[in-house]
């Protein structure tokens, strides 16, 4: 890894690697591991990495960012459908559609800084989102969703072979790539985008980026032509947004319009506040912990509750029972919006910031002159 | 090099109006290669407006800024500086999330890749040359110690350097500083000062637009006196010192 | 090119053990069952079955989504042998006993779909991968019915769909693993037409305002064409976006159309908000042609309903059930259901309870959980005792053919439940379509694709 | 075709004044705080909420249950004394008539306390953060604020009559004089909009001619150098914030009768509200205004079948259009100053 990466990078990489790489066992005993959910936590996570590498680096909030996802996946889903159920040329064409999208919708946006950037992706995505599910819907099946069914054309396929029986799914060269072979799948490409942000964070360009979120009049004054630079964030960011999104169809062959709501764009903004914004590892967390609210807290009925609390006398279990009710199950809304505050309010920095307190505390116990050890250039030494 | 007494910047009979108000009339100011120009003047004679016509950011109502052959008038900011013109602020500009270190290897990264390149594949860790060179410049300005600091939690003292490295290190042909000591402490208006002497050795070309004489006077070779939008004296700093209409316009000002 | 794979299955899902806390509240992982007992997707092999309800638990249609889970835990009881029996009771033919399903004990997990077609999809999933659901049911929309039905069809599991009224669920996008009981908006159409015709006339020139979206369409569409058949025109049918709260913009145009009925194709908070606008802007005392100007809302709830308040009074519509029907089955289910809960049930808690029995009964006359059994015992099963008279699972389509509801906004309403009359019941005979007319391919029950 | 265009402009100003109205909330709070407040929606909510709570009180019920006779669900029936009628007989009735309106008066005091609440117990530290956070945290207030809403009303929507004389359209055409039953409005529209255009008036009058809105609006233009004149600005700003509140709360009082409130209005009005704020430009009073009303008018015509045979679609996105439009023809929307909320 050496000249590529700095040791304390290649540190960083592998030990996220591992982690994502064993997920299957370290999720576990939250209930987490399964295919569909792990799943999710890649693509979620390549979603918020490439979120970051917009808001994270040059401070442009985009609440739009939902559109290239939803473009993503119905580019993807008619490569499937047109083309051929190999993930490779769906996914290629996805990215290159979003970024296709990215490129005019940021030139426009990018015009204007501020709160009126972030209304102008917004406005973008709604119109995405609107046409997508009503007058849209010969190319996006509207409500519904678009699906493959047996009797697309899917070009190169019938090049080599008859349209087999049963029903479609996506694959790699012959390989299925639903439940497990899907995560890992999506594990490698968050591989591929942890690695390709890490480089972008430490790479001039990457520096650029920061001073245009720091000081753009600076910037200016510096010499350097900040729009482009913002542009090409956006793009990049735009892309690994429809990647997310050809993803996402890839391991569940389906595509509909609510992906792209601005409710969509404006989880992916929290996902990263919340985990960290312009820290590498940050917005991963923080996608996982959103994706883990949505899925396994909304499951905790009041059955799974009971057996929880089994231990407790009958008065009391039931008792437990109504409070935890409250906040698990169909209150799982409730928990979530009750720990954007708490973090916002005593973490401002994301849940890394307090990890980054919790290690400088450590640290500090344990004498203490490594802290002053940072290095000079990433001052923030958030990642 | 240039033979000395080469013009290199030109501002041609500029006329800016704001509405009925003549901000700017008829400014001709020719700044030699290598000399330290000041532009002094009362509050409101114009001088901020000037700068800001200089700089391209107003447009003058008639006549042209020429850079060295340039015409530097409708021309955007980042252009200007890629000609070689640099510009220090009245309030310290710099990155306030970086560290010291990376505020001043910015500036070297656009002078050598340009307005802009893509150069995402390299790690600013193997950039040796930039930052070889950026530690030359800290020493240089005296912050190499604190390099690795939030360039936010500098003093405004400091800042300044900052700002001046930053501007040091493009090795611009012209610089220009707005009121470099502008709210600063006497102690740092008198390092700051120092730092300037310290650099004016260098062939750079410098515009300095300042209302306090014990700066100017130490600093500038030549010296234009603006009041009431219009230069109304100019010559070295013995000349403007003892001109009568200065006197009158600096105490006129006052009231 | 792969396609799913048929044989024994390599499913690799990494059952650890319940290393913590928060597993051990989530049951159903406990059991390590052997891959290699599986020949299908979740084969119960303990001595429990679990079923995986998708129901809206956030959102616009909450309320409908508790209503359900109550309704599928009283069934669950009720199967397992507990409470009054319920429906067990007048169920015939009847091969239930109420000892869970095959002596398996039935339990449920649970999802929230927030009414979003990819969420419904990530919770039936994972109810699926990881929660060991045998058959997933639930729901409040069409999008997420057939979003849920064909990803059913292509892990194995059968889908026993709650809330869906688009023709699309058991016409185009038809599947071999799902079923519908709920009936659908062509039904609506034949049923309502010729009440409205009697009530108003066969000579009315009708506005449509159509939900922007599948649902809205299919509903326009059948409704239009049965009431064109009858002789009406008509005027405009003008589509608004779904959530838009106010409908004021589309109401005004109403005025000076012509038209002296309007439709509203709308469901949930859209048919709330834009009925009480609609009857604010004086529609329901206006004079048009002559005639007094009505409203007809094709499809709605008692929960829609008492949304609206008394705008709904006197509206026809209609729904797939109601609570003070006079048969034995819905008297039965009313009084469990009320014991229970202390209110009457809706619509679509009437409908999931049944779904649920449906499904359990199938399962008692096939002798196994092994779907494609199961689907063939569901599969052109009639059945009477459950409201709406004698029942027929049609074969052709999955689509459950029995009598269908007009109702009408009760005037003197005597509690707060009793928000609905019902107007008439249309038979089974007459609410009868040809399944061909929608096309659709069911696919194939066998070979049985294995869950990841 | 006279008549449905005038309709549609009637229409478009209704509209526009309830977007106005609730744009105003949201940019007193950011003009003065400089707060992105995304919990304005919800306090919206809480408003129209008020009105349900009131209704409820006033229809309080005692409930004694008959044992004789039972439901067909197996309860027993339940005999119902509204008490408030029991109590005040025809005033009784003429309250629990008039509910929505009088809830006005309920919606003051609370929505003064929950707005002051919110900005001492949270938005206080977040002046000075980034935008960012601020859009976060109101973000999990207003998720929060709509939980406990679900949790206490249910999420069903509440239907909130209007009063009975004020019920069904009132005849405008008639009134100008033109043929009957042609132009006709719903009465409560109107009132709607008067109701709006006064609250509006009233709040600009008030920033206009009293010292407290002097200072208020010379700290939206310069904080720190009020705060140097040793007024306690912060005192005045978290007034300002229950004002704001209290405005929100208002306008969802009086729009309950239009839209039967559930617990997920809050969000459904998030966007819209956003929207026109920022075309309108940050922090102009006057620009929400006009763009409320721009937005609204434009709206109305995009509805219409005409419009729509030729641009399908149209009006599901007119309003972002007009707001892409603007943005880039405008660069600080209508009426923005330079360098707010710019960085």
């Amino acid at each position: 890894m050496a000249g590529i990466m700095s040791r304390k990078d290649a540190t960083l990489f592998i030990g996220f690697a591992a982690v994502v790489l064993l997920l299957p066992i370290l999720a576990a005993p939250f209930g987490a591991a399964y295919p569909d959910l792990l799943q999710r936590f890649m693509i979620f996570g390549i979603f918020a990495i490439g979120f970051n590498i917009l808001f994270g680096l040059t401070g442009y909030l985009s609440f739009g960012h939902a559109a290239f996802f939803g473009v993503g996946s119905y580019a993807a889903m008619w490569s499937f459908k047109l083309l051929s159920l190999n993930a490779i040329p769906a996914i290629l064409f996805a990215v290159a559609i979003a970024g296709v999208f990215a490129l005019v919708i940021g030139y426009l946006s990018l015009r204007r800084s501020g709160i009126y950037f972030s209304i102008l992706t917004l406005a973008f995505a709604q119109m995405c989102y609107s046409l997508a599910y009503s007058v849209l819907t010969p190319i996006t099946n509207g409500e519904t969703g678009l699906r493959m069914i047996r009797a697309d054309p899917r070009v190169l396929d019938r090049l080599f072979s008859e349209a087999p029986a049963g029903v479609p799914v996506p694959s790699l060269f012959g390989i299925s790539l639903s439940g497990w072979n899907g995560f890992y799948f999506s594990a490698l490409f968050l591989l591929a985008t942890f690695f390709l942000a890490m480089r972008i964070t430490n790479s001039p360009f990457g520096m650029m980026l920061k001073g245009i979120k720091s000081n753009q009049n600076r910037m200016n004054y510096t010499g350097f032509n900040t729009r482009p630079y913002a542009l090409t964030a956006f793009v990049i960011s735009g892309m690994l947004a429809g990647l997310a999104g050809s993803l996402l169809v890839v391991t569940d062959p389906l595509a509909g319009a609510e992906r792209m709501q601005w409710t969509a764009s404006g989880e992916v903004v929290l996902m990263t506040i919340l985990g960290g914004v312009g820290t590498l590892v940050g917005p991963v967390i923080g996608a996982w912990l959103i994706k883990y609210f949505e899925n396994i807290f909304s499951s905790f009925n009041d059955n799974v509750l009971s057996s929880f609390f089994g231990f407790l006398p009958d008065g009391a279990r039931e008792a437990a029972v109504v409070v935890a009710g409250k906040f698990v199950g169909e209150g799982w809304h409730l928990s979530l919006g009750l720990l954007f505050v708490l973090i916002v309010v005593f973490l401002p920095g994301g849940i890394m910031e307090g990890v980054r307190r919790i290690s400088s505390a450590i640290r500090r116990r344990g004498g203490g002159r490594h802290a002053t050890a940072r290095g000079e250039l990433s001052p923030s030494a958030a990642e | 090099m240039q033979t000395k007494g080469n013009v290199v910047l030109h501002v041609a009979d500029v006329q800016k109006h704001f509405g009925g108000l003549h901000a700017l009339a008829d400014i001709d100011l020719q700044v030699d290669e290598g000399k330290t120009h000041a532009i002094i003047g009362p509050n409101g004679a114009g001088k901020s407006t000037l700068l800001n016509v200089i700089i391209g950011r107003l447009a003058p109502s008639s006549g042209a800024v020429v850079f060295d052959g340039t015409v530097l008038t409708g021309k955007k900011p980042h252009e200007i500086n890629q000609l070689g013109v640099a510009r220090v602020f009245q309030t310290p500009e710099i990155f306030a999330d970086l560290s010291v270190l990376q505020n001043v290897m910015t500036p070297a990264f656009a002078r050598r890749d340009g307005a802009f390149r893509i150069n995402m594949f390299r790690s600013v860790d193997n950039e040796r040359g930039i930052r070889e060179e950026a530690e030359h410049t800290l020493e240089d300005v005296g912050l190499m110690d604190r390099r690795a600091v939030h360039a936010g939690a500098l003093s405004r003292g400091d800042k300044r350097r900052l700002e001046l490295a930053m501007c040091l290190i493009q090795k611009p042909r012209l610089l220009l500083l707005d009121e470099p000591t502008a709210g600063m402490s006497r102690h740092d208006t008198n390092t700051t000062i120092e730092l300037l002497k310290k650099i004016k050795s260098r062939g750079m070309t410098k515009v300095i637009i300042e209302h306090d004489m014990h700066v100017v006077f130490s600093l500038a070779d030549k010296i234009s006196v603006l009041a009431g939008g219009r230069i109304i004296a100019e010559g070295l700093p013995d000349q403007v010192r003892g001109d009568p209409r200065v006197q009158e316009a600096y105490l006129g000002g006052v009231h | 090119m792969s396609e799913l794979k048929r044989g024994p299955s390599r499913r690799h899902v990494l059952r650890t053990g319940l290393a913590g806390i928060i597993a051990s509240g989530v049951a159903p992982l406990a059991f390590s069952r052997g891959a290699w007992a599986q020949e299908f997707c979740n084969n119960p092999t303990g001595g429990t079955v679990t079923f995986g309800l998708n129901l809206p638990l956030t959102g616009a249609y909450a309320e409908e989504g508790a209503d359900e889970q109550k309704a599928y835990e009283l069934a669950i009881q009720h199967l397992n042998g507990e409470g009054d029996g319920g429906l067990l009771n007048v169920l015939k033919p009847s091969a239930l006993k109420g000892n869970g399903i095959l002596g398996k004990k039935v339990q449920y997990v649970s999802s929230d779909s927030q009414t979003k077609s990819d969420v419904a999809r990530a919770g039936a999933t994972r109810m699926i991968e990881r929660d060991g659901a045998i058959m997933i049911t639930g729901g409040s929309s069409s999008g997420e019915a057939i979003a849920v039905q064909s990803l059913c069809q292509e892990l194995g599991v059968i889908f026993m769909a709650g809330l869906t009224h688009s023709n699309d669920t058991t016409g185009k996008d038809k599947r071999r693993y799902g079923f519908r009981h709920f009936f659908n908006a062509y039904q609506s159409g034949i049923a309502i037409a010729p009440v409205l015709a009697e009530a108003y006339g066969k000579d009315r020139r009708a506005y449509h305002l159509t939900a922007d979206y599948t649902w809205g369409w299919t509903q326009e569409e059948s409704i239009k064409n049965a009431t064109e058949a009858l002789g009406w025109e008509t005027v405009q049918a003008v589509r608004t976006p779904l959530g838009a709260a106010d409908f004021s913009q589309y109401l005004t145009p109403v005025l000076n159309s012509g038209a002296d009925v309007l439709i509203l194709n709308h469901y949930g908070n859209d048919m709330v908000n834009s009925l009480t606008q609609a009857v604010q802007f004086g529609m329901r005392d206006r004079q048009a042609n002559g005639k007094q100007f009505e409203i007809v809302v094709p499809l709605f709830s008692e929960l829609m309903a008492k949304g609206a308040g008394e705008n709904i009074k006197g509206i026809f519509g209609t729904s797939n059930w109601h609570w003070n029907l006079p048969d034995e089955g819905s008297k039965a289910f009313t009084k469990s259901f009320g014991a229970a809960y202390g209110s009457p049930p809706s619509q679509a808690a009437h409908t999931a309870y049944v779904q649920a029995l449906l499904y359990a009964d199938a399962c008692e006359r096939a002798g196994t959980f092994y779907p494609p059994e199961v689907i063939k015992a569901l599969e052109g099963f009639e059945f009477d005792g459950m409201g709406n008279g004698k029942t027929l699972y049609r074969a052709e389509d999955h689509q459950c053919m029995k009598s269908v509801l007009v109702v009408r906004g009760n005037e003197n309403p005597t509690n707060q439940f009793d928000v609905l009359n019902v107007f008439k019941e249309i038979d089974r005979e007459t609410a009868n379509y040809d399944p061909a007319i929608f096309g659709g391919d069911l696919g194939a029950a066998e070979p049985v694709p294995q869950c990841r | 075709m006279f008549e449905v265009l005038f309709l549609q402009f009637l229409n478009g100003l209704d509209k526009g004044s309830a977007y106005a109205l609730i744009a105003l909330g949201l940019t007193l709070v950011f003009g003065t705080l400089g707060v992105v407040n995304f919990a304005h929606g919800a306090l919206f909510m809480f408003g129209a909420f008020c009105a349900v709570l009131f209704r409820q009180l006033l229809t309080l019920e005692t409930v004694t249950l008959d044992p004789e006779k039972l439901s067909p669900w197996g309860a027993p029936v339940e005999i119902r004394q509204p008490l408030v009628q029991a109590w005040f007989g025809d005033v009784g009735a003429v309250l629990v008539n008039y509910s929505v309106p009088l809830s006005l008066l309920l919606s003051i005091p609370v929505m003064l306390i929950i707005g002051i609440v919110m900005e001492r117990g949270i938005i206080k530290h977040f002046y000075k953060r980034p935008h960012a956070e601020q859009i976060l945290v109101t973000f999990g207030l207003a998720i929060v604020f709509g939980e406990i809403i679900k949790a206490v009303f249910g999420p069903n929507p509440i239907p909130q009559p209007m009063p009975t004389e004020l019920r069904g359209a009132a005849d405008i055409g008639a009134w100008l004089g033109m043929q009957p039953n042609v132009i006709t409005y719903p009465l409560w529209r109107l009132v709607y909009f008067l109701f709006a255009l006064g609250v509006i008036g009233s709040v600009l009058a008030f920033l206009q001619f009293t010292t407290f809105g002097m200072v208020v609006r010379a700290g939206m233009a310069d904080r720190e150098t009020v705060g140097a004149l040793g007024i306690n600005i912060d005192r005045r700003f978290t007034i300002m914030f229950g004002i704001a509140a209290v405005v929100a709360g208002m306008a969802g009082v009086m729009y309950t009768p239009l839209l039967p409130p559930s617990y997920t209005m809050g969000m459904d009005f998030l966007v819209i509200s956003f929207v026109v704020v920022v075309v309108g430009g940050m922090g102009s009073l006057p620009g929400a205004i006009a763009a409320g009303f721009l937005l609204g008018i434009l709206q109305s015509f995009a509805s219409m079948h005409q419009l729509k045979a030729f641009f399908p679609g149209i009006d599901q996105v007119i309003i972002y259009l007009v707001a892409v439009v603007v943005l880039l023809v405008l660069p600080r929307g209508l009426m923005g100053r330079r360098g707010v909320m710019e960085a």
